[in-house]
């Protein structure tokens, strides 16, 4: 965190300052851990191993915050009686289709309870999770019956013990211990824990898993809706937050309404029966749809035409980044838009991404900067050693140099969902524009091109009945964000702006472009442009721009008081429920219905929030649960197991499955794997551990930072990180050259030989770990070889990202060879990899997606 | 100005009538430096803004003089920044401003060995015409056949990655009019 | 130098910026302040050959020398800044004035003299240069160890009196050099003295610096501190036991010339190379906090 | 107003960074260094790059650690020294058995109270300032170098391609308009304080107690003593090592403070000079 969120690191000195045990968990010793008060070096992905042993301490050790945990989660509910767990079938659950490499989730629901109708679709999951049906599923509150979800999961993790945290993550079990003590020991009633992430756990075959560990021992400990608990992403990017709300996601509209998929729907109701859940506040899904589609199509969506339901596009599967980046490949993408992002060294495996972009028709890149994902036809890795040449690139490139963000109105949401307005200083210049002039002059000009010349055809329908008719200013016909944010916001039938998405109506009487930042315009005012002084405020902030949804700071806040409604302790007093006055109150907006009391029982016919109780404070989910055990929604199981990593040097410890049996992979000569898969490397071709990050000093791509003096001379180079040991077995010298090799690709670095990167010990041999920093490229002011060209495609299956924290490699001294040489390199180590035996361990699994 | 009011400027005479006998004070100082002020107090306009790196998403304040950016620095008043900047934050400025930074469109032809000069209005021209060209061929209607039949309204030819860096207008528009041309390849770095 | 704890190995001062100039100018300066003295007491004593030439040598050394200074500042339009101020904290402030003032007395001294008019103003003036020459052969000593380069700053007692022993050195080697031999008996005394005690006053130095002492003496300065030596010791061996033959005095006084500027250059880049190795600058210092000398920290 | 609960503790201890007394009359600022919270981040370099204006200092990659600045020089006035060692941070902590730790230290100049550059300026270009602080005059400045040796922490430096000599001015010219200085203003973690020398004094003696309570027996400040070779700096540190680990010398002295020593031994040789001068003359007729 200090690594790569300074500024937000100020507030975990402050906690520490005040007595906070500061723990990092990671597998360098980083700026963040020359500050923490423990430091655990932790072998990369083997986090589900850790963080299980931690769920499994709590639960044996009976550090759970019961009260909590009967009230607000799911332990008392009880699972269906064919469900069988990973300890059951040695590292799959039931419902799995080898075959398919997918699994049947029938198995896996809440006693009592059916599939929902309709194919369920993973990559179709909005926010909403996968409803459950409507009806009180059994529960045992006295935690003790074996199905209830709270015996389940005591028997999954009961294996998760600080030994095989030892032998798995090399974590010494002391360390282990102390850690999960302090945990424990700060959590409860009067104290709260906080876990802070980022992509060290979400870039992984797992990562959804990872993330859904720190939940459970969260949920147990009692952290959740409390302030100084949650578990907080810390996202890298300024809008990366506002991009999944207002997704520019395929599987989702804003809001995160499901993109509907292709299959037959009976109309709009239909689509929205069959992905929300009727109870709880997705019980509201058709107004905020409706709306949605009022804001694009105006008076042209009606009741008639099922609020223009037909005009949305429909999915079929998997459209994600990669997948259509082989889609590129194949030759089916034609067209490629690249507004701020570089996939040619910011996406794993950067030379498969450059060699499909090498095949397009067009692309069209908008940016600062000449960054590489433009330049590759001239100037690339690739071009280097004769895979491309630039007379035989068809792709057609249009740069479009963007404006800045001092140069255009708009608002970015951040890591803790605050929108933030920033205001235009000065005009750009040349002919820079922003994005937002780029997309309506285009959309425009599309609109007048399709009107003059096939105005009829019903593929144009949607195009031209869009609403497309913001207010421009000023000489370079800028379209006024403002106007956007409040079609955002959302009107009501006067034109009034809404306050909040609670006045969205299903009738078509409102209107509104992304419900969870309905109330951003509240009042004609532009929330997210508020600046009151923090020192004018509380703690909390709250008139500091806007959260959503609503300007809630923390959510499920209601979560900070017991079922009573009474805060659980004075020093953790947030929102709670005023006898008094019957209401909810606090020093934030409470998350919950501000008149609904404690001891709301719902009736036969409540539907939506009022269907939940006055004791159930996860409003978003539909029994009002946290959920320690996911019945629906999760492709990989309803509870984390621990996988290795699609490249690893090490048998799975707990199970014969080896890796996630359903995370997916792509076989492509040009996506080679290092090992087998479900197999490890144990021969020593790559017999290291490779793992990417980020520094202070520079930003993701380097787009934004090697282009920038004053960032590229504080780390000039790229580099690599090795510890003494790895240093001696390879010779590799401090301050010299080192290669790095897997089969994708060869890089050479700059060696820092550093006890800061330690040599764990697991499964009784020491394993060296390979650090490498992903910023450089071949563009800008520092330039250099490109970390991520050495990682393969292999993903997580709910979410597609890759696994780029986790991987095999080798090292060698020296700087690599140049031109053909490379590819003669790395031919040969994929020639050895792919002689070996195949399957050396486990059962082969995995889905392999081939387009 | 006469011989003794320049006498009276010399720091060796100021010494001496200043009592700063060791010249290492008042004596010394050049007019620049009395006149010296904070570029920020001269400034023509002070705008509000946020850091465009990670996502904490610090507050900026953005110096204005003569429509140039004079200095980018943290909003004290800021809660979640106090004022505070980290070094990519603190480069803003130079980011911004930076003389790396492109202000022409270039061009590259299909097999061309070299970036062209191309005008915006041309470039907007020809990226509509390749859209509704690739659109146009790539269009699926529907799957399946007769009871199967289901609608799909959409092309797979084009795709679209995006920063997240994006402001949420500049998002929300691309997903509007991405979606009401069928593009359903939508996607951006939250992916990555 | 001893094992001394360091950040990377990397020097902990900046050290001198200043060019060879510097160097020379040590020496011209010395030369011009030494002579400029020379030559008021030869005027004293009636030697008025002697006078005249060591007064040319004093000129020659002052008209030479401000160009060096202002060649090495980086902003040379701006040499007149110097006389903004009198500080008597900067020797180079000091030095200035005192340089000015020399180069003026000794430029109308010598004026005079050539031109054969005002005698009082040649003499009053010529006094006057006498009198600054030994400030102006002295104070580029204060100037160098008044600096935080261990090899100079450490060097504090005995630079001034090597200095002022090699300019008179030079001084007498110089004036022996184009004076007739009969008038310059004198100029060759002062040449062996500052010679003598030149040596002396070295030896005295790197004695008592011990290890501070090494960058007078290591790497490129070896050569130098030998040269510096062994022209000296030989060209003033040759002044005092042959110089009133004049090919002689000629080479005598070019050694003792070359030797005394050998000297200046080594005591130069003894600065430079002290402040390389950070253990000469800490060493001192971590040894002054162990034996409690330290005054806080 | 809910205040954010809790001590007050060093990193929220808001010190009023105006450089002028309610009357208008000047202060004595400067900063206190806390390295015990810093994070390395570099941000103050940046910072001071972009309000002072000072070029970049090229692309050298040096392998020690994360520093690739190296030290504080004309295009860097801020430098973030990273040490890494071998050892736990706190020794009191018997759990924390073989740790590592990662120093990091912003250095910057020490605005001295008795600065030997300021003494030795001939020009007059360097100058206190009424904050008590020590500044080069741009328009001054003739490049003569003579402060960049006399500094005896290696601060002032020459840019070549300019001439003139630059460092740190404590953002003199925001100090004139009650601004606080670029870095610590950036300063995630306020590792960097400024404010008035005499309040950040006591709050780094009170943070030294602090941190020796809690086990970090190796925690120092520097530079913080009103009578040490310099007279105490105006830009003082705490530490967690020796100063020479950091690149700073351990007991650095002002060389002015013996220029009577060394004017006395020069007016000693400037009258051997003078005496050997007559001497040579003895016996000479007139």
């Amino acid at each position: 965190m200090a690594e790569c969120h300074p500024v937000g690191f100020q507030w975990v000195m402050e906690a520490k300052e005040r007595g906070a045990t500061i723990i990092h968990v990671d597998p360098r010793f980083t700026r963040t851990s020359a500050l923490a008060d423990i430091f655990v070096p932790i072998r990369p992905g083997s986090d589900i191993a850790f963080l299980g042993g931690i769920v499994n301490h709590i639960l044996e050790n009976e550090r759970y915050f019961r009260d909590y945990v009967v009230e607000y989660t799911n332990a008392a509910t009880i699972i269906k009686a064919d469900f069988r767990d990973t300890e059951d079938l040695d590292g799959v659950f039931s419902g799995f289709d080898a075959k398919k490499a997918a699994y049947d989730v029938r198995s896996w629901l809440y006693d009592g309870m059916e599939a929902p109708p309709g194919v369920p679709h993973g990559e179709q999951t909005g926010g909403a999770g996968r409803p459950i049906e409507h009806g009180e599923p059994p529960q045992d509150r006295s935690l003790q019956h074996p199905r209830c979800v709270f015996q389940l999961l005591k028997k999954h993790y009961r294996r998760y013990t600080p030994e095989l945290v030892e032998e798995t993550c090399g974590i010494p079990r002391q360390l282990f211990l102390r850690v999960a003590e302090a945990l424990c020991a700060n959590s409860g009633r009067e104290r709260t824990s906080a876990f802070c992430y980022a992509v060290g756990w979400t870039q992984h075959t797992v990562g959804v898993q990872y993330i859904r560990t720190a939940a459970i021992v969260q949920q147990l400990l009692g952290n959740i809706g409390r302030p100084g608990g949650g578990i907080l992403a810390l996202r890298g990017h300024a809008s990366i937050q506002g991009s999944t709300d207002i997704p520019t996601l395929y599987n989702l509209l804003p809001g995160y309404l499901p993109m509907p998929h292709s299959e037959r729907y009976l109309g709009h109701q239909d689509y929205v029966r069959k992905n929300s859940a009727p109870t709880g506040f997705w019980g509201h899904m058709e107004e905020y749809f409706i709306s949605l589609m009022k804001a694009w199509w105006g008076e042209h969506a009606t009741a008639d035409n099922d609020w223009a339901f037909g005009h949305l596009p429909r999915i079929d599967g998997d459209h994600s980044a990669y997948v259509f980046t082989m889609g590129m490949l194949e030759g089916g993408v034609r067209g490629y838009f690249l507004p701020g992002e570089n996939p040619a060294v910011g996406s794993a495996n950067g030379k498969l991404n450059r060699m499909a972009m090498a095949r397009l028709d067009w692309l069209v890149v908008r940016d600062l900067v000449e960054i590489e994902s433009a330049a590759f036809w001239y100037r690339s890795s690739e071009i280097e050693t004769g895979e491309l040449r630039t007379d035989d690139i068809p792709t057609e490139v249009f740069f479009l140099p963007a404006a800045s963000h001092t140069e255009k109105d708009g608002s970015f949401t951040n890591t803790q969902r605050l929108l933030q307005w920033h205001h235009t200083a000065v005009q750009p210049r040349g002919d820079c524009r922003s994005d937002l002039w780029f997309y309506f002059h285009l959309g425009r000009i599309i609109r007048m091109k399709l009107r003059d010349r096939a105005p009829d055809d019903p593929k144009n329908r949607p195009v031209l009945e869009l609403t497309w008719d913001y207010p421009v200013e000023g000489r370079r016909a800028e379209p006024s964000a403002d106007a956007v944010l409040r079609e955002i916001s959302g009107w009501g039938p006067d034109g009034k702006q809404l306050s909040s998405f609670t006045e969205l109506k299903a009738d078509g009487s409102t209107a509104c472009g992304c419900w969870i930042y309905s109330g951003c315009y509240r009042d004609g005012v532009n929330q997210t442009a508020r600046r009151t002084p923090h020192r004018e405020q509380s703690y909390v902030g709250a008139e500091w721009g806007w959260a959503w949804p609503d300007n809630r700071r923390i959510l499920y806040n209601r979560a900070s008081a017991d079922p009573r409604g009474e805060p659980w302790s004075e020093r953790k007093r947030y929102v709670w429920w005023d006898r008094a006055r019957r209401q909810w109150t606090g020093i934030d907006t409470p998350d919950f219905k501000r008149t609904m009391p404690p001891d709301h029982e719902p009736g036969k016919q409540a539907a939506a929030e009022e269907a939940l109780r006055g004791t159930e404070p996860f409003i978003m989910q539909a029994d009002g649960k946290a959920w320690l055990y996911v019945p629906e929604g999760l492709r990989d199981g309803p509870f984390p197991t621990h996988y290795e990593p699609q490249e690893s040097v090490f048998r799975n410890p707990l199970y014969r499955q080896q890796s996630n049996p359903v995370r997916q992979q792509f076989r492509h000569p040009l996506n080679a794997y290092n090992n087998a898969p479900d197999a490890f490397d144990d021969d020593g071709l790559f017999p290291y551990l490779l793992t990417t990050y980020r520094l202070t000093e520079h930003h993701t791509a380097g787009g934004m930072s090697r282009s920038v003096e004053y960032l590229a001379e504080l780390q000039p180079e790229l580099f690599c990180e090795v510890s003494p040991q790895l240093a001696a077995e390879r010779a590799l010298e401090h301050g010299g050259w080192a290669t790095i090799i897997t089969t994708r690709t060869a890089i050479e670095a700059r060696v820092l030989v550093t006890e800061r990167i330690p040599s764990v010990r697991v499964q009784g041999r020491e394993v060296h770990t390979v650090g490498v920093p992903y910023h450089w490229g071949v563009c800008g002011l520092s330039t250099g070889d490109a970390g991520n060209d050495l990682l393969p495609l292999a993903l997580d299956p709910n979410v597609h990202i890759q696994e780029c924290k986790a991987a095999t490699c080798d090292i060698r001294p020296g700087r690599r060879p140049r031109g053909a040489a490379l590819l003669e390199l790395v031919a040969g180590y994929r020639q050895r990899a792919a002689a070996r035996p195949p399957g050396r361990a486990g059962r082969s699994s995995g889905r392999r997606s081939e387009r | 100005m006469g011989l003794g009011g320049m006498l009276a400027r010399w720091p060796l005479v100021r010494q001496l009538t200043r009592g700063d006998l060791l010249g290492r004070g008042d004596s010394v100082r050049s007019p620049a430096t009395e006149r010296l002020r904070p570029r920020t107090a001269t400034a023509d306009r002070v705008v509000g803004s946020i850091c465009p790196y990670c996502a904490v998403g610090c507050g900026q304040r953005v110096f204005v003089k003569d429509e140039r950016i004079v200095q980018i620095e943290g909003d004290p008043d800021s809660p979640i920044s106090r004022g505070r900047l980290c070094p990519k934050g603190a480069a803003t400025k130079n980011l911004v401003t930076a003389p790396r930074r492109e202000y022409r469109v270039k061009y590259r032809r299909p097999f061309g060995t070299e970036w062209e000069e191309l005008s915006l209005d041309a470039a907007m021209d020809m990226i509509a015409e390749r859209v509704i060209t690739t659109r146009d061929a790539t269009w699926q209607s529907t799957e399946g056949d007769g009871d199967e039949e289901r609608p799909r309204n959409r092309t797979l030819g084009i795709a679209s990655l995006g920063g997240a860096t994006l402001d949420n207008e500049e998002n929300y528009l691309i997903k509007k009019l991405m979606t009401a041309l069928g593009v359903v390849q939508v996607e951006n770095q939250a992916r990555i | 130098m001893t094992e001394a704890r360091s950040y990377y190995g990397r020097p902990l001062l900046k050290g001198p910026v200043w060019e060879p100039d510097i160097a020379a100018y040590l020496f011209t300066g010395g030369l011009a302040g030494a002579s400029a003295t020379l030559a008021a007491a030869a005027r004293r004593r009636g030697n008025d050959v002697l006078a005249r030439r060591a007064l040319m040598v004093a000129l020659a050394g002052l008209i030479v020398s401000p160009p060096l200074l202002i060649r090495d500042l980086g902003r040379p339009a701006r040499f007149h800044h110097m006389l903004r101020v009198l500080k008597v904290t900067s020797p180079m402030s000091v030095g200035t004035w005192v340089l000015s003032a020399s180069g003026l007395a000794t430029g109308v001294a010598t004026g005079c003299e050539v031109l054969g008019v005002m005698p009082r103003l040649r003499t009053a003036t010529e006094t006057a240069a006498g009198a600054l020459g030994p400030a102006l052969a002295t104070y580029t000593a204060v100037l160098i160890a008044d600096t935080a380069v261990p090899a100079w700053h450490e060097a504090r007692f005995e630079l001034p009196f090597v200095f002022a022993a090699s300019s008179a050195a030079s001084a007498g080697a110089a004036a022996a050099l184009v004076t007739p031999a009969a008038s310059a008996r004198p100029a060759r005394r002062l040449c062996a003295m500052g010679a003598l005690v030149e040596l002396a006053a070295t030896g005295v130095m790197e004695r008592r610096l011990g290890e501070a002492g090494q960058p007078y003496s290591t790497g490129g300065n070896a050569v130098s501190r030998r040269l510096a030596r062994g022209l000296t010791a030989a060209g003033a061996l040759a002044m005092t036991l042959t110089g009133r033959r004049r090919p002689a005095a000629i080479l005598g006084g070019l050694s003792v010339l070359a030797g005394a500027a050998c000297l200046r250059w080594t005591v130069f880049a003894a600065g430079a190379h002290s402040v390389r190795d950070p253990a000469y600058a800490v060493g001192p210092q971590r040894a002054r906090i162990e034996r409690g000398e330290s005054r806080g920290g | 107003m809910t205040a954010i609960s809790g001590d007050p503790t060093i990193i929220s201890h808001d010190i009023d960074v105006a450089s002028h007394h309610p009357d208008g009359s000047p202060r004595a600022m400067g900063f206190f260094t806390d390295t015990s919270i810093c994070i390395g981040c570099k941000a103050c370099e940046v910072a001071c790059k972009e309000w002072n204006l000072v070029p970049d200092d090229g692309l050298s990659f040096t392998g020690d650690s994360y520093d690739n600045t190296g030290s504080i020089g004309c295009n860097s006035w801020r430098h973030v020294a990273f040490i890494e060692q071998g050892r736990p941070v706190a020794v009191s902590d018997p759990e924390a058995g073989d740790g590592l730790r990662w120093l990091m230290s912003s250095d910057v100049c020490k605005h001295c109270a008795h600065a030997a550059c300021l003494d030795v300026c001939p020009t007059g270009a360097l100058f206190r300032t009424e904050f008590d602080t020590v500044v080069v005059q741009q328009d001054i400045c003739n490049g003569c170098g003579y402060c960049v040796s006399a500094c005896p922490f290696g601060v002032l430096d020459k840019r070549r391609e300019d001439g003139r000599v630059w460092k740190c001015t404590l953002c003199y010219d925001r100090l004139r308009g009650d601004l606080e200085p670029a870095c610590a203003q950036a300063c995630p973690t306020k590792s960097i304080q400024f404010g008035p020398v005499d309040e950040l004094l006591a709050l780094a003696r009170e943070r030294v107690d602090t941190l020796h309570q809690r086990g970090v027996g190796d925690a120092r400040l520097y530079g913080a003593d009103r009578d040490n070779g310099v007279g105490g700096f105006g830009a003082f540190f705490l530490l967690l090592d020796q100063p020479e680990v950091y690149g700073l010398p351990p007991d650095p002295v002002v060389s002015t403070r013996r220029l009577g020593q060394m004017w006395g031994a020069a007016a000693a040789a400037a009258g051997a000079l003078a005496l050997g001068v007559a001497a040579a003359f003895l016996g000479e007729r007139r």
